[in-house]
């Protein structure tokens, strides 16, 4: 059966993607988050997945606005790498996994969630900055199958947080009946405060953001319990995104380890954070090891 | 705005009423993801504007670059019109500094101390 | 506040619509159900909506293979009628309610259910008609504005039967909830039994249907527990459309009553069927009206 | 077919592995929904598939109008081949003819006798 090893909250601002790109990562601006990253980085390459689910929102880069989905699940074969202005970032295309994708898809159907199915779709920042979190140099390839799974967060009504803590649950549980030997990896994006536009662009509220990076372990209940309206007040109109780790956290069960975190202000216009969480599959795992 | 959409001052809180005024003018800045349409967009703004059905105001906008009218008249969503600034290669701090009346120095500046308090 | 006066549950069959923009009702083969429409007919003449959700699923006319969303709500302040290859129907195009589409949209999401936002929509016959038989001959424009809500029928995993139920329900307080004073109708469309490719294709289970049709009024809760692979055994590869007819039901309440219903075989592949049902709020006026 | 999808003898039970694979022929039916492109289709329908990247098998079962195998090999969908089928001025009965190795008329009278039954 397939197991989630770990979970990763991170920010996914196009800027870390450009930094990265652009072979500014030691300059005096980017080098206080990419160092911050470390840790985090050495222990995922010791604990590689087969697939990473990972749970980000399109920025109007693929999907239009005659269509809003709630929830939506890419279906394909493969993903490209979205040109979002600027030409397509120079990382690699994305190897889907459609045998797994459909197991979620059929999973979370039959438990309630109303699931929209991308079968075409190419992936923005949202998706490839976090894949460079985790693996910086991925060379042609990245080192494992992605399944995309989308949330709205760009447009009233973004679904509740508790609804996304509740999707986060059944994914884990679709996740985990998956018949095959896979080890999975679930990425929630975006935030943390930032906001883009209006009067009060610039917004960071690091006591919030602060609270959610801690309580995302020990807590996701009473994040789950924060209505919208206090998202976008205390973290900002794009703050909001935070609500998509929320769907990471409920898929990794009760009993995680925190691995490595860190905070950083400013990426761009944005707080920045990694927090990295270890299942009691890898827990149990690593005792074994301990033990023998 | 509708009024189910919670209020937040100095927040805009993208909603459909707003998604449905910014139609054509989100559309049109969407089509800027392929090159090609960059292209045509620069070779002759107002044709490719009109091509799109913006409103008077809102090719206003578009072609004063008035990125605060795009979003308050026009219904434009940020994420639309970043594309256009992204033409001009203007980043999301430029914007930032003119949506608080400060220059991009200034702007980044207050993120780079902490970023902006409020409440 | 706004009130649901009726539930109309109807087939959607394309030659429906053909027979009446052909003039053939009279003809031998038509007739017979045209004449079975009567009595419904008259009866919503004289109890006429402010609004009607049409609850349908396109047949490939509007949403492409990109995106398969399980339940979506048209949000566009009209929605023309759309080219299914012969050119549109000569029909009215629809206006929509924008105000009342936000409210749905917003209280549908708020009860966790993960509605997409259709911004574009072009109506085919699925949404008209259903409202051809409630409306033969609507001259320049239909009588009441129109929200579309659409359903996956088409492709695997279609929603539960028993999501469908759980949708109306959430749909009727949705409804009722609107603080207008408006009236409003509720269409269930689509089946009964047909399927209209595969070495089945043909087939008519009038057994199934009969009993749908009579479970659909005294007890949704039998339909709702059916599974997909059986309405699709039972009635059809096409004939799941059925559980479309189980969000009107939803809606309605507990407390209803049978106006009229009617069933024939065949239009063109399909068995067709009516059925029309008041609401406790359209009751408990003419008892007043009685009192007088 | 995915293991997931439930099996019914004698029914396709379209789904997201089939649609995948009907990708292309399914999306080349989609746009005969306009009249251009059915006129442009007309026209030259080797050409047409062309453009749309159909495999080999694919396109032939277009242009010999075999549509079982469009279904059965090409992975298209009942609701995508119609539109073809519209261009020929064929109707769903005539598909349904085909489909069970009846003339047309034949497959009519078995719907007006009640429609045929099953298990
Ligand atoms: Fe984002
Ligand atoms: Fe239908």
């Amino acid at each position: 059966m397939a197991e989630i090893i770990w979970g990763l909250a991170t920010s996914h601002v196009p800027s870390i993607g450009a930094a990265m790109d652009h072979n500014k990562t030691e300059d005096e601006y980017w080098k206080p988050l990419f160092d911050g990253y470390g840790p985090a980085r050495a222990w995922m390459a010791e604990h590689k997945p087969d697939v990473a689910i990972v749970v980000y929102n399109d920025h109007a880069n693929a999907l239009g606005l005659e269509m809003i989905p709630t929830f939506s699940i890419g279906t394909a074969e493969r993903y490209n790498v979205a040109d979002e202005g600027y030409g397509p970032r120079s990382v690699p295309n994305i190897e889907g996994d459609l045998d797994l994708s459909e197991h979620l898809l059929v999973n979370l159907v039959d438990e309630g969630f109303d699931m929209t199915a991308l079968q075409e779709l190419d992936v923005d920042h949202g998706c490839t900055v976090p894949l460079s979190v985790y693996t910086p140099d991925p060379g042609d390839a990245w080192p494992c199958r992605v399944v995309p799974m989308l949330v709205n967060v760009l447009q009233y009504p973004q679904p509740t947080a508790a609804r996304c803590l509740a999707l986060g649950e059944a994914l884990g549980r679709a996740i985990r009946s998956y018949p095959k030997d896979i080890k999975v990896a679930v990425f929630g994006t975006g935030g943390m405060s930032h906001q883009l536009s209006g009067e009060r662009a610039g917004l960071i509220n690091e006591e919030f953001d602060r609270n959610f990076l801690e309580k995302i372990e020990t807590d996701p209940q009473s994040l789950a319990a924060i209505s919208r309206g206090e998202y976008i007040e205390q973290a900002g109109s794009e703050g909001i995104e935070m609500i998509m780790w929320l769907i990471m956290r409920g898929a990794l069960g009760d009993d995680i380890t925190r691995i490595h975190d860190t905070y950083h202000v400013p990426a761009s216009n944005t707080a920045a954070a990694l927090a990295l969480f270890a299942t009691e599959a890898v827990n149990a795992k690593n005792n074994e090891l301990a033990a023998v | 705005m509708s009024t189910l959409t919670p209020v937040v001052e100095g927040a805009y809180v993208y909603d459909t009423k707003l998604s449905n005024q910014g139609r054509n003018l989100n559309r049109m800045c969407f089509s800027l993801k392929d090159a090609e349409n960059r292209e045509k967009f620069q070779a002759d703004e107002v044709a490719y504007c009109n091509a799109y059905n913006l409103t008077e105001e809102q090719k206003q906008a578009v072609l004063d670059r008035d990125w605060i009218s795009m979003i308050e008249k026009g219904g434009a969503s940020i994420f639309y019109i970043i594309k256009l600034a992204a033409i001009d290669r203007k980043s999301m701090q430029d914007l930032g500094g003119i949506f608080t009346g400060m220059t991009t120095d200034e702007f980044v500046a207050e993120l780079r101390a902490g970023g902006r308090k409020f409440g």
